[in-house]
């Protein structure tokens, strides 16, 4: 009888938990499969031998150009290379009417970031596996999860709600940035990156 | 490690009024550059949204003895104690060390205009409303900058995002320092009569530096202390006595005898 | 043993569940994320990330045909700017070039045909089939009793040449040009001498003085890039200006020497001048023995001696006397007047006094004046020749020309009550809003269009404006419209292209091998025959260059005559005088890009349509005060205005801005009858720059 | 129907008559929640304020308010750590009034703000040289100290003893006062003075800048001293008029004398320094950025009159008034004497915010003029329904005056004669004649 009152706090305490944990991550995030399930194995790998920056190139003006349009897939994907129903797909839907294909970005940033890839690649010496992971092995593109509230990609959270992450290259927070920015020891205002 | 901000450069303005005929292009070319959008029905004077507000200042005489000037009037760069920037709650506000620009983050910002009442330059504006372009004009925003929500404050910040370019092609081709050439505020660019003169005020050799250090250049309110980075340039002396206070000085002393 | 739950249990319970949620990241993440919602709801537009590209193209809103250069995302432009070193413009465009690009998608355009019920304030705007209005067009041309006259606001475009053989295949079809303001000196200099079709440019470069009788030569006259940079350069190359106007204009501010005057006596001043010149100066270049009336013409002058006219024009004889020195000692010299976009100009007398100095001072066909071009005209009737009443079908090409255009100065020309009036416009405007038919062509950076030779260009000169925009569905060329009449009037009458028109000028062009091409990219002039082939010719133009003829090297020696009928009286100062005024581009409601009202409604900067600028003392005598809102009276009617007080324009002077109406679209009524224009009482010489006016306190 | 929640040996009104009392209360509020939800989700186009009057009533009020409910920290610092018991009095009803203050000016402000959702940016990127964050982090504190200050009270509520827990809880909080009261005091006098820094420190609004002493601006200092001036008098009149309204003796007449005196004495000290720090400006601080003070008195119709009214007529005048003993022995002076001194700091406050902003600093512009929107107007009558609503419930739940059974045992047995309320207005109270006229009888009301 006594242990009543512990017993109701705690199941509260225990539900809450339950719920924060589990139940709201769930909520949080919607799903929404990518157009095409591009593999890039198949394209960097020994078969295709690409390196990233063939088809994610920059402009005349250094600006780096993100996921390639359709014109670039239609290079090789003119007419189907192999039997593949995905590249039947790319090929029927996307290049022959030269269609743009609406992919989803994993580490789509908003649009008041300034993230110029020249400055740390070609001054900085980075590789894309730092930032993007081991994306350009990837066989298929996970599913996109995109925050209801926020409208961000749950790659720029990272995975785990807690915001604590496992590898290097999860979460693209600005945080994130300060972070390797402050190591550097520099000295940046605000509108250095956001415009 | 990318080096672009070792250099520490100031950069600022020589506005030259005598060459200013107060066309309007600069205050167009700003607005279109940096996405703000087109006035709401209601907006007037006070409550719009111009980052460029272009001033006609009379001396006051009687016709057809007077004269006046077109005073383009907008972020003034102040360098010492920034009024808005040491007022700013929550560090939305801040001047870039390496460029000397004082930066405004609207996303950052919660709205509560404290900024607005310490700048001595009126150059800080409110989203009053949400802003509102006709269907078409909404594909030909500037990509380069963003826009800005209803509720928070926004300010002239020498079309930063062009520095970004200038440095994002500076770096592509692995060089640290941008070419000064690629960086030219929208209003310097468009000014058809020159009157506009941007550059590195640090660097001796650059024209704006060597502008800002002419006999009839001047700054307004410089006695606030604030050391705006704006300056402007008249032959006409009324315009320097008025922008500087000088009169009010002399006034001072007669007044105390 | 049974034990319900109470209230204090359901409390411990909440209590545990919110201390629970404190060790999870729901509440903070929801902060966080709420945040993030404010910084990118949907009431804020999200941008394009779009390949970046550049383009280069003409601005068509006004004659000057600036060179652009397009920065555009996925396609579209969103900025535009000048080309550096572009000879003309110098690589500045003006504040309503800047946002030329918006004009597409501003909210008086109109996409399909319209019909308006009636001519009256009320009538309304019905949307129409482009069929049925090309039949009851076509069908009114047919049965026409008085004639049927095309009116082409921007002249010698390829257009052009189309509208004027089609009105020749008409029997009753003129073409008619309203002339712009700028060249109006210009024009009254050709007429004035005997041989026709010569057409005659300003030399501004080389010149040392330009005497300006009220033109805003530094707010939007010619190509406003060269304006301003013979403005800067104007210490080095010895240049000066000299400003005759009423009011303390933009550019009277700037000039080297303003001479106010009392409205409405330009004419009297230039004779003024003239007199002094023949009878008090020894020219070194006397000029006017080629005069065929010079005898008359000094015998008339006697009326205006300075000293006689003084109390007329208020300047001291002195003030006239030292211009008329300096203007004869200066080696070259323009004199030129008129021009106010919104005041039109002084009428064929004024100007022909105007232009006479020129003559006198044999400033014609002088390298460093004024110069003879080669004449590439397209032939056309001027619209004050047309006799009055007459006009039973007018079509309208009002493709914008900057210049205000009174709707009462179209009216008196058309017979009344049955008469049909056709706007080719892609806009709502003061002018559109009185016509039976609208139909909406392409606008600006829509479709392939030339540039001409600008008025007052002292060479010919050549460019194509390339589209940027796409060209939306129910928009029609103009050219395609009148060929869809002919057909419909079994006309034998095929009609090119306009892209085919273009090139047919280019080839014309560049078989005369003649000039200089200027690329926009690169900065560079080659000489045209350097280029190989014409189609090679074409392309470049159309990826951006402007082809710049030779000048033309002959002197003129013709006969011409300076007779000119000017009263030695002011206008009379009994009442208030209303004078309007405008900044070229911005006379109608629907030629500005809604980035505008920066410059008219968010600033002080431009006065928007319901603003009048009146002397303090003025205001004083009148018993209003500053920003009230009084009511403007002309015999034309009334309308309500606010006052601003204004050091820069003189007593008993009322000066109303021709522009937009701050605050969006205005309505039909404002469209039809509630503008400055429709206050001004047009004159028969066709002018509208004085009327006379009260103003009074709105409660009263 | 409530009679089990009403305190023992407490007279109070029926509840169909205190219903009657709240109703009106309750429509203005809701009336002002309507206002408040149109700026929050159409945006502050609703108000009249704009880029240059970027300041508008609510920050005004804000600055008023607080002002005014600086008798809370204050009553408690001279209550628990000077220890001048005869103020337990009306240390509660002070409580109440210093919460109903800080809630409404923070709820106010969460309006004003164009992002609210952002606003707990403050917290997480703070700028700590802008006073704003010191004046956001010492409210929110000190709202939360009011909030368990406020507890207790509650906690007396006679259906709420019956819980041992509660009881124990607010033994234990009682013994905590004397700590909370420092920690208040403490919060207070920062962001008190904070709040003058807030315009202190505005170099480009010469009209409002001020020298430096330490690190924080005169106004700092100024705006305490005034603030603590000013509260003693508002609890003083507050008092008064609950009186007037409730028609019952509810403290000693003694206590609100001591409430005059303190202000009196603090208001002199307050008046000193404010004359020798506008001394020091009009000379000095103005003149020396190129702005004579004069100018800012001539070319507005703000002129020098309000400069005396502030210091002299609301200001020194009271003070005076406040100080003497043989005037505070008249309740009518007492009375009017703190009501001025409460007048006198809204004008101060009125001049630093609202006239600062009107002034304008570039030579070629003018003097601006501003009133506010109806919805502003609504959102501040919201804040003033919610402190009546707060304070009546309180009061008629909980015993907020620690006097007023022993003051009441009598008058409440005693039958009393029905009396106009006429009377009442004769009896010195306009309010109580308005309210009169509304109500049938206001004594049985309560």
């Amino acid at each position: 009888m006594k242990y009543t009152s512990a017993l109701l706090f705690g199941s509260g305490f225990l539900i809450s938990l339950i719920v924060g944990w589990f139940l709201f991550p769930a909520a949080l995030y919607r799903s929404e499969p990518q157009p095409i399930q591009f593999n890039h194995k198949i394209h960097t790998g020994e078969k295709g031998g690409m390196a990233c920056t063939e088809c994610h190139t920059t402009d005349d003006a250094g600006k780096f150009q993100g996921i390639p349009r359709i014109a670039k897939c239609a290079e090789c994907h003119a007419a189907p290379l192999g039997e593949s129903d995905v590249e039947k797909i790319l090929v029927e839907q996307y290049t022959t009417p030269n269609q743009e294909i609406p992919w989803h970005v994993y580490s789509r940033q908003p649009d008041n970031a300034y993230f110029p890839h020249a400055s740390h690649t070609t001054l900085g010496k980075m590789k894309c596996v730092e930032c993007h992971g081991d994306h350009g092995n990837s066989e298929s593109l996970e599913v996109y999860q995109v925050n209801r509230i926020s409208g961000y990609s749950r790659d720029i959270w990272g995975k785990n709600i807690s915001g604590i992450q496992s590898q290097p290259w999860e979460g693209m927070k600005m945080d994130r940035c300060v972070r390797c920015h402050a190591e550097r020891s520099r000295k940046d205002g605000c509108i250095a990156c956001h415009k | 490690m990318n080096s672009l901000s070792e250099k520490k450069s100031r950069y600022g303005m020589v506005i030259d009024l005598d060459k200013c005929n107060g066309c309007g292009a600069c205050s167009i070319a700003c607005t279109i550059e940096n996405n703000v959008p087109p006035a709401e029905l209601k907006a007037n004077k006070r409550s719009g949204i111009t980052w460029i507000q272009i001033h006609t200042v009379s001396n006051n005489e009687q016709y057809p003895n007077g004269d006046a000037v077109f005073i383009p009037m907008f972020c003034q760069q102040c360098e010492n104690e920034t009024p808005c920037m040491t007022v700013c709650p929550q560090n939305a506000v801040d001047i870039d060390p390496s460029t000397g620009i004082v930066g405004q983050i609207p996303q950052r910002c919660l709205g509560c205009r404290y900024c607005m009442t310490a700048c001595p330059y009126h150059a800080r504006y409110f989203n009053w409303w949400d802003p509102q372009w006709t269907e078409g004009m909404m594909k030909q925003l500037n990509p380069e900058v963003a826009p800005r929500m209803r509720g928070v404050v926004e300010k002239c910040n020498f079309c930063h995002a062009r520095l970004h370019a200038a440095r994002t092609k500076a770096a592509a081709n692995g060089e640290s320092e941008i070419n000064p050439e690629d960086y030219i505020p929208a209003c310097g660019e468009s000014c058809p009569s020159k009157a506009i003169t941007f550059g590195d005020l640090s660097d001796e050799n650059s024209e704006a530096a060597k502008l800002s250090k002419e006999k009839n250049t001047f700054r307004f309110l410089s006695r606030l202390g604030t050391e705006p980075k704006v300056y402007f340039h008249s032959e006409r002396t009324w315009i320097k006595d008025m922008a500087e206070k000088a009169l009010t000085r002399t006034r001072m002393e007669e007044h105390h005898g | 043993m049974q034990k319900s739950l109470t209230r204090r249990d359901l409390l411990k319970f909440a209590g545990g569940s919110a201390l629970g949620l404190l060790f999870t990241p729901l509440p903070w993440k929801l902060l966080d994320d709420s945040a993030i919602w404010t910084q990118n709801w949907a009431l804020t537009p999200k941008l394009s990330h779009g390949p970046i590209t550049t383009k280069f193209s003409s601005c068509t809103l006004c004659p000057a045909g600036c060179a652009v250069k397009a920065h555009c995302v996925d396609g579209l432009p969103f900025r535009l700017t000048g080309v550096h070193h572009h000879p003309m413009s110098n690589g500045a465009v003006c504040a309503r070039g800047l946002a030329g690009h918006h004009l597409a998608y501003h909210p008086l355009r109109m996409t399909i045909p319209h019909k308006f019920s009636g001519r009256s304030a009320e009538s309304r705007l019905i949307p129409y089939t482009l069929n049925n209005s090309i039949k009851e067009i076509s069908a009114a041309i047919d049965s026409a009793q008085g004639s049927v006259v095309i009116l082409d606001q921007s002249p010698n475009r390829t257009s052009s040449i189309i509208f004027k053989q089609f009105t020749e295949k008409l029997q009753n079809g003129i073409y008619a040009t309203l002339s712009s303001d700028e060249e109006s000196t210009l024009l009254a200099l050709q007429e004035m001498f005997d041989e026709k079709n010569i057409s005659l440019g300003y030399d501004f470069e080389k010149t040392e003085m330009i005497v300006s009788f009220g033109a805003p030569l530094l707010d939007g006259f010619g190509t406003p890039g060269l304006m301003t940079k013979l403005y800067n350069e104007r210490k080095t190359s010895r240049k000066k200006f000299i400003q005759i106007e009423s009011c303390q204009s933009r550019t009277a501010l700037q000039a080297d020497q303003w001479i106010p005057i009392k409205p409405g006596v330009e004419g009297i001043i230039a004779l003024n001048i003239a007199f002094v010149l023949l009878n008090e100066i020894k020219l070194h270049n006397q000029n006017s023995n080629g005069a065929k009336d010079i005898s008359e013409y000094k015998k008339n002058l006697k009326n205006f001696i300075p000293e006689r006219t003084e109390h007329a024009t208020g300047i001291q004889p002195g003030v006239i006397r030292k211009l008329a020195l300096d203007l004869a000692s200066a080696r070259s010299s323009i004199i030129l007047g008129g021009a106010d976009p919104g005041g039109g100009s002084f009428g064929k007398e004024t100007e022909k006094a105007i232009a006479g100095l020129n003559l006198i001072l044999g400033n014609v066909g002088k390298s460093g004046a004024i110069t003879e071009r080669k004449n590439e005209n397209v032939q056309a009737e001027p619209w004050p020749k047309i006799p009055d009443h007459s006009i039973s079908v007018l079509i309208m090409d009002s493709y914008e020309t900057g210049y205000a255009v009174p709707w009462q100065l179209i009216e008196q020309k058309l017979i009344p009550d049955n008469n049909i009036v056709v706007t080719l416009l892609p806009y709502l405007n003061e002018i559109s809003a009185h016509t039976d038919y609208i139909i909406p062509t392409t606008t600006y950076y829509e479709s392939v269009r030339d540039i001409p030779t600008p008025a007052g260009s002292p060479v010919n000169t050549f460019a194509i404006s390339q589209p940027l925009l796409p060209k939306p569905d129910g928009t029609i060329e103009e050219t395609e419209f009148i060929s869809q009449v002919a057909s419909v009037l079994h006309m034998d009458f095929t009609i090119a292209s306009a892209e085919e028109r273009i090139k047919e000028k280019v080839n014309s062009i560049y078989s005369t091998k003649r000039g200089k091409l200027f690329s926009f990219s690169d900065g560079q002039s080659k000489p045209l025959i350097d280029i190989s082939t014409a189609n090679d010719f074409y392309s470049q133009l159309l990826d951006g260059a402007t082809w710049i003829d030779e000048k033309a090297s002959k002197n003129l020696v013709k006969k011409f005559s300076l007779k000119a009928d000017i009263i030695a009286q002011p206008s009379s100062q009994d009442r208030l005088l209303l004078i309007p005024f405008g900044w070229r581009g911005a006379v109608s409601s629907s030629s500005l890009s809604p980035i505008m009202s920066k410059l008219f409604q968010e600033s002080e900067l431009r006065e928007n349509a319901n603003t009048v600028l009146m002397n303090p003392q003025t205001i004083a005598d009148a018993k209003l005060n500053e920003t009230q809102n009084a009511i403007l009276e002309t015999k034309s009617g009334s309308m309500p205005v606010k006052i601003k007080s204004s050091n820069t324009v003189p007593l008993n002077v009322i000066y109303i801005p021709v522009g937009p109406l701050p605050n969006g679209s205005p309505s039909k009524a404002y469209l039809n009858n509630l503008n400055a224009l429709s206050m001004c009482e047009v004159k028969s010489d066709g002018t509208w720059r004085i009327t006379n006016a009260a103003i009074r306190n709105q409660t009263v | 129907m409530d009679k089990f929640l009403i305190p023992r040996g407490l007279q109070r009104t029926s509840f169909p008559k205190f219903l009657l009392w709240i109703i009106p209360w309750m429509m203005l509020l809701s009336f002002g929640l309507y206002a408040i939800y149109l700026c929050l989700a159409e945006g502050l186009n609703h108000t009249n304020m704009d880029n240059r009057f970027a300041f508008g009533l609510w920050i005004y009020l804000d600055l008023t308010v607080i002002a005014l409910g600086a008798g809370a920290f204050f009553t408690g610092f001279l209550l628990y750590i000077v220890n001048r018991k005869e103020l337990k009095a009306v240390i509660n009803s002070a409580v109440v009034i210093g919460l109903i203050c800080y809630s409404g000016a923070v709820l106010v402000l969460m309006v004003d703000v164009g992002q609210p959702l952002r606003a707990w940016f403050t917290f997480w990127h703070p700028n700590t040289h802008s006073m704003l964050t010191e004046v956001t982090f010492c409210l929110t504190c000190y709202l939360t100290v009011l909030g368990i200050e406020y507890a207790p009270i509650l906690l007396k509520n006679r259906k709420l003893r019956q819980i041992p827990k509660f009881l124990v809880f607010e033994f234990e909080l009682h013994k905590l006062m004397p700590v909370l009261a420092g920690i208040g005091t403490l919060l207070s006098f920062f962001h008190q003075g904070s709040l003058g820094g807030l315009f202190g420190v505005l170099r480009g609004r010469p009209f409002a800048f001020r020298e430096e002493l330490g690190i924080w601006p005169s106004t700092f200092f100024l705006f305490v001293l005034s603030a603590i001036a000013a509260g003693p008098s508002f609890v003083l009149f507050t008092t008064w008029l609950v009186q007037k309204i409730t028609r019952k003796q509810l403290v000693q007449p003694s206590v609100l004398k001591f409430l005059g005196k303190i202000s009196g004495i603090l208001l002199i000290i307050y008046i000193l320094f404010k004359s020798i720090d506008t001394l020091i400006w009009i000379n000095n601080t103005s003149p020396s950025t190129g702005f004579p003070a004069f100018e800012f008195y001539e070319r507005t119709s703000f002129g020098t009159w309000i400069l005396f009214t502030e210091i002299g007529f609301l200001g020194l005048i009271p003070a005076l008034l406040l100080a003497s003993k043989r005037m505070r022995e008249k309740p009518a002076v007492l009375v009017a004497a703190a009501v001025m001194v409460c007048g006198g700091v809204m004008v101060n406050r009125f001049v630093m915010t609202i006239q600062t902003l009107a002034l304008p600093t570039l030579p070629f512009d003018q003097f601006l003029s501003y009133a506010p929107s109806w919805e502003e107007i609504a959102a501040f009558l919201f804040v003033v329904a919610y402190g009546v609503l707060l304070y009546s419930f309180t009061f008629r739940y909980a015993p907020i005056f620690p006097q007023e059974r022993e003051l009441n045992f009598l008058s409440a047995q005693q039958i009393e004669i029905e009396r106009t309320p006429l009377e009442y207005s004769s009896k010195g109270s306009r309010v109580l004649a308005a309210l009169a006229n509304k109500f049938t009888s206001l004594r049985s009301l309560w």
